[in-house]
């Protein structure tokens, strides 16, 4: 696949006749259009990106070097809350829950390809399975929390009624009530919602990859396997890579099914980062000490992206250097 | 050729402009009424209510037709979220209704406007109250909040259960309600649940004589021997089952639907938790459900209180507003339409003895809200109520859901709490 | 011959296995939820009754006349068409912008790739303040516009662009076709497969927003589906039946639209084929 | 022309919104015409027979409250009718002085003030105390 810079250096060879210096004016003229054109093709995301997420995020850094109180003029102190911070148990609580959270992007992943390779192969009531594995990602998490905190009760939950009947277990396991399984509890119920999510990024992938591509290589004779190494999977390196990015960024944004199932487990023990900011935000009504956490968050963020950037070689998404 | 080339960037420039644009007038922004005055009320998840509050609007528009009043509901755990915004951007509702100690952080960070001068001019207004719920809202010595409506904790008990395990009637001390909880826990039956937010759970403490704090809300006072053995019977009650978990990490939907399923001997739970098991429980009447005082008659309030915004631009018009409000007419009318007791004597009178009549149950449940009012507890007036809290309840569960030896979490919690009191 | 007639059949045999232990772990919860809503039952009773008991509608019917559904059925569209609408055209432009090689592109995509990592959560405050300051109280406008484009569906639409042949975009600029014309005549209805999952996933989230109606909105009248729910949590009465009938109409039309938007998925697909 | 517009009447994303608002169209034709908010039914004595002059109370119950709607006599063969009822929701019951009560039967609608016969009828029974 040719990159755009080949593009353009092939379309100014055709127009050879016209004299050097002048191709070269034009030349610079179609670039500096081209650069207004792109830029005002930007324009819209990109205002909404500034007045929605960067705008916050430079009002949240401001404020997580001040003293804010609702009702009183704030002051600066500087990086009182980043001290705090490094003696905050919580804080670490929630930072290595949070990191153990990122540990279900790719198991949902590895799940969602298996699901969308076996939809995406044509067999009958394909769209019925589509549809059945979608359906629990538009369901209001308020519905999926109280459903899935039934599920996982100790005492009358479907899980603990299943396991006992059929002998596996012989006491009742205290899922959402101990401090072992509290998180596990959620991630798997995080992984059932996410799935369908999944699931359509990757099919969206798996539809772009042209068909012939896999008749040639069924004609040389290549086994279902190995098409699905040399052909499937690089072509879906996009899709994946994508998923990835989203499940790590959703374990730093996925809020409200912990919230709603276990408000931090017990003491802290299924914390996320979100739930902590969310809660010394509004519920211990410290909104400086919310920011400097956000601050801390996306730095982590920002880090851990580049460096799985840097691991997967292409640049975001973008495949050219690769197939 | 300079110019044909920068034109056609122009034109495509201009035809998102006109998108943008369409989508501008797209915006239907409220119409703003002319030099009208106008309050606001929020309150704390009662929207279906909304009938009686649209009478209060337009009884108060007789009174005051320059005014117009909007009303605002947000649900508990998104309330704050969006009080505090309103508050930063400023445009506080007039009025907030809090439930809880909610009322404490905004009021000692200078929140909320002092209305003891009101209640001082107009005592006829102090006297409709009951004296120890209006002193609820009582922070250093003066008064932020009005009783909107109010509860404390008791004790239900499932009669039924009761029977089968031959007890007789509710405990009356801390250990006979632990060996009654361990008579009925069987299978997937348990003996005893609780709620856990707001420091409903504290009579448990307070019962055997365990205080959160020195007289003086300075040092934490609870590591106490007494303190530990409380914990640690709490801790083994809950190992041995005779405790239900939920009553540690469930908020109200699970341990009021558990006990609704009848599988859980007594719960300790406020009156509004009544009303919620009632509705999901078709065995629950006066012969399968026991109403009590806990053990020593302590209890905790959670009360709804409703007070005036610093930020508010028309307090004095506020205050009209709450006094009409907590008139003995219309707290008749809240209170009969959701059965909730308002701390207004009068009408707390009236309703008990029309209740008696109509719903014996439920006059019985309303009953224990009016009987040891000088047995509150857990109502400290904290300025930094939530971070105590957050501080302390962590370890309760390290302790009640045996990761933590008693003593130990109860250490733990002392180091914390008395590092958030300091600062 | 018949070997490989009965290997396949043995394949297909084992995938349609696997998708239903799958499809059944996907639909019990869902089944839960569809049960209470029909049948209103405390499901806390032991032991868990697998088949609802005298299921009726009628908990559906409450759910309309308990909160203004029409009229937050009214909002919730009208702001989700606004977002799918701006979803499509924003994204498209910055992702067909970004397929294009041009100084600063990374440092873009570096931007894009941070934005994605500001949860929302963290910026409520601030966001009301500016929607304040731009005077969108309130309004549709206010309600739809954090959600006019997606990083997500950007560079979905960016890794379908790129699968497009350069030889058909060269051929249309020696048309003459201006680069709109280029993303509307050629690139879109290439990538038709994105442009569905754009539709499904702005809509969901849209639809489904619950934080930022609830801050942003103060006339009851501009509300938006999901904040008819506090209605269902009050403390005070029993809606356990109503709260599940309420979260499977909120469910409805994301499914509904989805459905439809399948055949997009298949077309997408077939039309690969002359893109080879 | 024709068939184009068939064709754009086929598809999906015209075909179902038309037929959601044709559905839709219908059912409040439907509602409109069966919304005299009558409430037509019989009540029988304890020993089966229909019972004149019990009074039957209609309450409009919400998810809090249930409140009073209403009075009504039996006729001589009975049948007794409500025509005010405005609620999707109500609860009837029968009760004659010196005769017995009937238990608290249950009416859920499909719209509100929706006409409506009940198909049991209301048994007035001695009640034990």
């Amino acid at each position: 696949m040719a990159t755009a810079a080949d593009f353009s250096a092939a379309s100014e060879a055709t127009s050879g006749a016209v004299g050097k210096h002048a191709r070269r004016a034009r030349a610079g003229a179609r670039r500096r259009r081209e650069m207004l054109l792109v830029w005002v093709f930007l324009l819209p995301s990109l205002a909404v990106f500034v007045l929605y997420r960067i705008l916050p995020l430079v009002w949240n850094a401001v404020l997580s070097a001040q003293q804010f109180s609702l009702f009183a003029p704030s002051q600066w102190i500087g990086l009182d809350h980043y001290r705090e911070m490094v003696d905050d148990p919580v804080f670490w609580t929630s930072l290595r829950n949070t990191l153990l959270f990122m540990a279900r992007a790719p198991v949902g992943i590895l799940l969602a390809l298996a699901i969308s390779l076996i939809v995406n192969a044509g067999i009958r009531g394909r769209d019925v399975y589509r549809t059945i594995v979608f359906l629990s990602y538009p369901l209001m998490t308020v519905a999926v929390g109280i459903i899935w905190r039934w599920m996982y009760d100790e005492k009358v939950g479907l899980f603990n009624y299943v396991l006992r009947s059929l002998h596996l277990i012989d006491a009742p396991l205290p899922f959402l009530q101990s401090f072992e399984l509290a998180l596990p509890s959620v991630l798997i119920a995080n992984v059932w919602q996410i799935l369908g999510f999944y699931m359509i990024i990757l099919l969206a992938g798996l539809q772009g990859i042209p068909q012939n591509l896999y008749e040639a290589a069924s004609i040389d004779g290549a086994s279902p396997r190995q098409q699905f190494l040399r052909i499937t999977l690089p072509l879906l390196r996009p899709s994946l890579f994508l998923a990835f990015v989203i499940g790590i960024m959703t374990s730093f944004t996925s809020f409200d099914l912990v919230y709603v199932m276990t408000q931090g487990g017990p003491s802290h023990q299924s914390e996320l980062l979100i739930t902590y900011i969310y809660k010394a935000a509004f519920e211990l009504s410290r909104i400086d000490y919310a920011a400097a956490l956000t601050i801390v968050q996306f730095a982590l963020l920002v880090t851990l992206t580049w460096a799985g950037n840097r691991l997967s070689g292409g640049d975001a998404g973008a495949v050219e250097s690769g197939a | 050729m300079a110019l044909r080339s920068v034109r056609r960037p122009l034109r495509v420039a201009g035809r998102i402009a006109v998108l943008a644009l369409s989508a501008m007038t797209l915006a239907l922004s409220a119409p703003v009424s002319a030099q009208q005055k106008k309050i606001s009320f929020l309150t704390w998840n009662i929207s279906d209510q909304e009938d009686l509050f649209k009478e209060w609007i337009a009884e108060f528009k007789k009174i005051r037709p320059d005014v117009d009043v909007e009303w605002l509901d947000k649900k508990g755990p998104e309330l704050p979220a969006f009080y505090q915004t309103q508050v930063i951007a400023g445009t506080p509702p007039d009025i907030i209704n809090t439930q809880g100690a909610l009322w404490l952080e905004y009021a000692a960070a200078g929140g909320l406007v002092d209305l003891t001068p009101y209640l001082d001019r107009e005592p006829a207004v102090r006297n409709r109250f009951n004296a120890d719920y209006l002193a609820q809202w009582k922070y250093n010595g003066r008064n932020y909040m009005l009783p909107f409506y109010i509860s404390k904790t008791l004790l239900f008990y499932n009669k039924t259960m009761f029977k089968d395990a031959g007890i007789a009637g509710p405990p009356q001390t801390f250990q006979q309600l632990l060996d009654d909880a361990a008579k009925m826990a069987k299978g997937e039956k348990t003996g005893f649940m609780t709620l856990n937010f707001d420091w409903l759970y504290w009579p448990l403490f307070r019962m055997n004589g365990v205080d959160l704090l020195t007289p003086d809300f300075r040092k934490a006072a609870f590591d106490t021997p007494e303190g530990v053995h409380v914990l640690d019977a709490l801790a083994k009650a809950t190992s041995n089952g005779s405790i239900n978990k939920t009553s540690w990490t469930g908020r109200w939907v699970e341990p009021n639907g558990a006990f609704a399923g009848g599988n859980v001997g007594m719960l300790l739970a406020h009156s509004p938790a009544f009303f919620f098991i009632r509705g999901q429980a078709p065995w629950v009447n006066a012969d399968t459900l026991g109403v009590a005082q806990a053990p020593g008659g302590w209890s905790t309030p959670n009360s709804h209180g409703l007070g005036i915004s610093k930020g508010s631009k028309n307090p004095d018009i506020a205050w009209q507003f709450l006094k009409m409000v907590t008139s003995e007419n219309w707290t008749e009318k809240l209170s009969a339409r959701r059965k909730v007791l308002t701390g207004n004597v009068a009408s707390d009178t009236k309703l008990l003895a029309q209740m008696k009549k109509d719903d014996p149950l439920a006059a019985a449940v309303l009953q224990t809200q009016v009987e040891d009012t000088d047995k509150l507890t857990g109502n400290w007036p904290l300025a930094n109520d939530s971070r105590v809290k957050e501080a302390f309840y962590p370890e309760i569960q390290n302790a009640v859901l045996g990761r933590k030896p008693a003593a130990e979490a109860l250490k733990d919690a002392e180091v914390k709490v008395n590092r958030v009191l300091a600062r | 011959m018949i070997k490989k007639r009965t290997r396949q059949t043995w394949t297909h045999a084992s995938l349609h296995l696997a998708m239903l232990a799958v499809s059944f772990c996907m639909l019990l919860p869902f089944y839960w939820v569809l049960k209470t809503s029909l049948t209103g039952e405390n499901i806390f009773v032991y032991p868990p009754s697998i088949v609802p008991v005298h299921p009726h509608l009628f908990y559906y019917i409450d759910v309309w006349y308990y909160i203004p559904f029409p009229r937050y059925l009214l909002n919730s569209v009208v702001v989700s068409v606004l977002s799918i609408a701006a979803n499509v055209v924003f994204n498209a432009l910055a992702a067909y912008a970004l397929t294009r090689h041009f100084r600063g592109r990374g440092a873009v995509i570096t931007v894009l790739l941070s934005c994605m990592m500001i949860p929302f959560q963290t910026t409520i405050v601030p966001a009301y303040l500016i929607t304040a300051k731009l005077g969108l109280l309130d309004s549709y406008l206010g309600l739809a516009l954090p959600t006019f484009s997606t990083i997500v569906c950007i560079f979905v639409y960016k890794a379908s662009f790129e699968a497009v042949p350069r030889s058909l975009i060269d051929a249309a600029r020696i048309d003459g076709l201006s680069e709109l014309q280029i993303i509307r005549r050629i690139m879109l209805p290439l990538s038709t497969s994105a442009v569905a999952t754009n539709i499904v996933l702005s809509f969901i989230w849209s639809w489904n927003n619950f934080l930022w109606p609830l801050i942003v909105v103060r006339d009851p009248l501009m509300q938006t589906l999901p904040l008819g729910l506090s209605r269902f949590l009050s403390y005070h009465e029993n809606t356990t039946g109503a709260l599940y009938a309420f979260c499977i109409m909120v469910l409805a039309p994301g499914i509904l639209l989805f459905l439809m938007a399948q055949k997009e998925f298949i077309r997408g697909l077939t039309s690969g084929a002359t893109k080879g | 022309m024709h068939a184009k517009f068939l064709r754009i009447l086929r598809h999906r994303f015209v075909a179902v919104p038309l037929l959601i608002g044709i559905a839709v169209i219908g059912w409040n034709a439907y509602v409109v015409t069966h919304n005299g908010g009558t409430v037509r039914g019989v009540v029988l004595g304890p020993d089966g027979r229909p019972l004149a002059g019990a009074t039957v109370t209609m309450m409009e119950q919400n998810f809090t409250t249930n409140s009073d709607r209403g009075k009504t006599m039996t006729r001589a063969d009975g049948a007794f009718e409500f025509t005010d009822n405005r609620s999707h929701n109500i609860q009837l019951r029968a009760e004659k002085p010196g005769v017995g009560r009937s238990d608290l039967v249950v009416v859920r609608l499909y719209f509100r003030a929706q006409d409506v016969t009940l198909r049991e009828p209301l048994r007035v029974a001695k009640h034990a105390g």
